[in-house]
């Protein structure tokens, strides 16, 4: 078993086409997308008329999870509803990822 | 004006309003919301489409060259007296004429149902003008922000040109377009297969979509403080002041009372399915809860309980 | 009885609890359990409002005042007879209560259809009993756990006063008085603009819920032997019972044969949506297997399938 | 053929390709494409068991005969020709005979309002051979992979006793079979019942179900060149063939034109909603990119727009 | 990027709305709610008619999240179906936890 | 606390009842499902025609984790759409799991 990181990020879901072909391009291979709603200072965004939340999660190498963070950081922190954030996973086939 | 009131679309937006305020449970699941906008978008579009083809193009022409009109000047002034008047930055401001200079499918739903229910005839090939009116001013509001902009904000944005693409493929305007085609195309016969699904129960399924539409404006009202008081005026004024301006030209294009009435509603709605998902894409720096809260909050509310017969009664008084 | 036994209704109730014992794949996504809920809360109540509009208070007063009676008195000799007789502890006591004083608006339904299909006449205001008598069982249950409990166990308990307001503000009884009212309030034009949905096709959608609630049903028939004989015996008994008491009432207060039928039924149903969910939050100590097994694997099924038509026949006996 | 073409369902199918090709946001939620499935099965099943008990058994019993020879055979020549001519690996070969001989519920339905449109009478208990073809092709198919494949694969396989007893409990046949047995139980006052939602609104709703169909097909489209031409070569050889076949056997069992046309779109048509997820699970070998996009991307279409109008004309032909 | 815990409850779907609240005036600033169903020892819990089950997932402190989990073991473990895990993740905005 | 391994499973969603089923017998006491949707190399699972996918998690002991694992590896990873991952969570009633 070898070690990856698990990159994962909630975000706005109108963004996440973006997003997608964004990770693809800086070299996630692959990505699992899940539904889902949040709340962060009394913010809530849980309805499709006003916006939901989508979570991706990319298992990437380490390197490739801090090229991705960086990029998020420049262009999405600032303006949009996203957080983001990593820990290290064991997976099994190494050359999938 | 009671009968209007009295209407259960009318009702169930204000049942849910009163939820929301309650703080129910009750909730929509997210696809049945996303069912019910696919079944007015279809069901408006295919029977617009329908109509239109037993319509004359003579009677046709006049009507879209004004609701054209309508929606390419309403962002410029919008956009014009939100920055001087309402003191909003560029990127709010713009959005804000997008939002104002698009149009909303289910208040023209209910001016359609206004309309029937009181016997008022119409032209009924309206819905053309809907589909129509939908996306030129959102992109008219995005380049305003686009022109306006310090230079130095454009790293990283995405091209007007992808943005007219999605805009067109987006799903609203390919399903209103789409079935308009279709209406057009099918016929009686081809109407007349589908209109037990997209006709008979029209009026159920909208007093559906009021319901948990009043159950989000119900919810977004809270938001009011955070708006304030200037985008309350606005959320008010500008609705008015675009039915007025749509009953006109729509009666100097010929329209009949009932044309000219909807063309104003359309005029005086503001998009909330197509425009926020745009802008937040293309205008990020400006602001839901100004423009969100304007549109869902005061003007939608507004044109469903009182515009409508108000501006029923501003055409009564033009025509007579 | 064979009639109602070959409804479209009672045969799609038979198919679901067959899928679950073959443990077919057939499964309804949660939004269209949930959109079908609401379908039928909103139609139910819709109807029963406008039907209430055309009654008069006399005509109504007295079957309401019976209906009250009844839900609230229900919930008093099922925990008393529960605590005695089934030897249950005080939380689960109070549930089972709270579960049979309630009433079931699909079980409702079904008798609304078995009465329409036989062209047997009602008093169509019986919609607005359904909404009276589902709330106060709940409360009444919940109360006799907190006056039974021992003190030390109220430490991190939610107040009556707030289960009260949730219940209210629930999205059942939302719907159903909201619906009631907005039927009252619309008159015959209103009624007409959505009938097309919320009446025509409502035999149609009550096949499709009674399908889903029988896969339910089906599934939950393997822990009949955690609940024991008690529950099965209890769960036949108590329906019974109570049909027989509300028909008698329901003759009493001058309902008609049709009319008292329904009474009866609703008095003989158990809640399976507002109530799990209030005792669940309310009463953590109850054991959801007693509950939901009795209402929704015994009495449910057996009022749907042998309840209705045997508490007509014994209606039939009453009156004649 | 131009009525046919002109169909709502048709255009809503080429608008649904045309939406993806435009990679448009577009999108069913699963839970609605679920619903529009579940209503389908249900729908078909139920007005074909109704119609099942107007017909005598005399006039069922040969064409039932055919079908079942049909759906018997067509996997076994589908396998041979694959294997010799396609130069498919066992696998492969296998999952398109269990595909190509069993049948599409919605290519029926298409064909069913193409006659209804058309005014063409038929058969009306043609819904129970859909539901005798669905399965035992797909058991044939998954078996002639077991047969002949190198013993050493079959060490974590599934029983093929194991795969019958899931076809069957599985939801579409289930649904199917148990709504044909309610129709053919519930008689005409049953039928009544529920016709407002499973019979009047059905064309309507398989509009939404071609939108939602032409959406996926159009994307699978781009696995076109994965497949090549072989696939496409395939994908529209063996519809025509077997829908010659289908009408001409159907002619000698006593079908009307209309009858026997319907027989060949069931011959003609093939599986994408039971064949593939039994595919997947009992031959994970054979690559979804062949039988999906052969019976999604290619013979799907080719059915819905240019199949079921050409195989009118072959009987009409036939018949004349 | 600083250490934050992620703290995952899985729970009840009735329960979610107190759980939220209850999170919240304990100190978690966000949080992150899927829809999801379960299973335990035999015992299901995944239709609407019974009930289903709803995931929450909060980034907090260390500390906040032994504040929520003795909170949630007190009043809730008994009597309800719940369970709660952690971990530590890399997060980017540490100001926004 | 205790830690214990939380094993994800991400795969198609008509494996799910079959996959279950193996899970509790080589040792998981329980699991939860969330539908996800994904994508790898170019291959999208996102609707319901063609298959999505579904993810399962379940918390075990390390070694019922290495079972699962090994079991998945040798029954599914070449013919299925499957990653699986683990990495150690902090658990509140060890008793549980
Ligand atoms: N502390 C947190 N823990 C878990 N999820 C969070 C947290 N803060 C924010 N989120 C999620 O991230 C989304 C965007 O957050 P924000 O960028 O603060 O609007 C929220 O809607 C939540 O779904
Ligand atoms: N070992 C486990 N791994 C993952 N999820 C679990 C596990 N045990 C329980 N769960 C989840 O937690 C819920 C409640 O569990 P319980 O409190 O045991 O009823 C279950 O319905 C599952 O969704
Ligand atoms: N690098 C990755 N990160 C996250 N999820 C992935 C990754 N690769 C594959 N997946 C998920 O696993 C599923 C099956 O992958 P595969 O076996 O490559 O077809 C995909 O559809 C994704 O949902
Ligand atoms: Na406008
Ligand atoms: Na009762
Ligand atoms: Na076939």
């Amino acid at each position: 078993m070898t070690e990856f990181t698990l990159l994962t990020i909630i975000t706005e879901d109108v963004l996440a086409p973006v997003i997608e072909k964004e990770i693809e391009q800086l070299g996630a291979k692959g990505f699992t997308l899940t539904s889902v709603t949040g709340k962060h200072l009394g913010h809530t965004r849980d309805n499709p008329w006003e916006g939901e939340n989508v979570k991706i999660e990319s298992i990437v190498s380490e390197e490739t999870s801090q090229k991705i963070l960086k990029h998020l950081q420049e262009k999405y922190f600032d303006r949009y509803a996203m957080i983001a954030f990593s820990h290290p996973v064991r997976v099994v086939r190494s050359d999938h990822f | 004006m009671l009968t209007s009131l009295l209407s259960p679309m009318v009702l169930a937006f204000l049942l849910g309003i009163t939820a929301a305020r309650v703080k129910s449970d009750l909730k929509f699941p997210d696809s049945l919301y996303q069912s019910l906008t696919i079944y007015l978008l279809i069901a408006i579009g295919m029977k617009g489409g329908y109509k239109l083809s037993l319509a004359s193009l003579d009677e046709v022409i006049l009507p879209a060259a004004v609701a054209i009109g309508l929606c390419c000047t309403i962002p410029l002034w919008t956009y014009w007296i939100m920055r001087k008047a309402g003191k909003f930055d560029v990127p709010n401001a713009a959005a804000l004429a997008a939002h104002y200079g698009s149009v909303s499918a289910v208040t023209f739903s209910a001016a359609i149902a206004f309309h029937e229910t009181l016997g008022i005839s119409f032209e009924e090939f309206m819905p053309s003008m809907l589909a129509m009116m939908e996306i030129p001013a959102i992109l008219i509001g995005i380049s305003l922000a686009r022109i306006n902009a310090p230079s130095s904000a454009s790293h990283s944005e995405v091209s007007l040109k992808e943005i007219a693409r999605e805009l067109i493929a987006g799903k609203s305007s390919l399903l209103l377009l789409g079935f308009l085609i279709i209406g057009f195309a099918v016929g009686k016969s081809g109407w007349e297969q589908v209109s037990p699904l997209f006709d008979t129960p029209f009026k159920g399924v909208l007093t559906l979509f009021l319901l948990e539409a009043g159950l989000v404006a119900g919810r977004k009202l809270s938001d009011l403080k955070k708006g304030g008081l200037m985008i309350i005026g606005f959320g008010i004024f500008f609705p008015i002041v675009h039915a007025v301006l749509g009953i006109w030209l729509g009666h100097l294009a010929g329209l009949s009372l009932g044309g000219a009435t909807i063309l104003g509603v359309l005029a005086a709605s503001a998009s909330y399915i197509a425009a926020p998902a745009a802008c937040r894409v293309a205008l990020p720096e400006a602001n839901p809860s100004y423009y969100l809260t304007a549109a869902l909050a005061i003007t939608f509310p507004f044109n469903i309980i009182l515009g409508i017969p108000m501006y029923h009664q501003f055409a009564e008084f033009l025509y007579h």
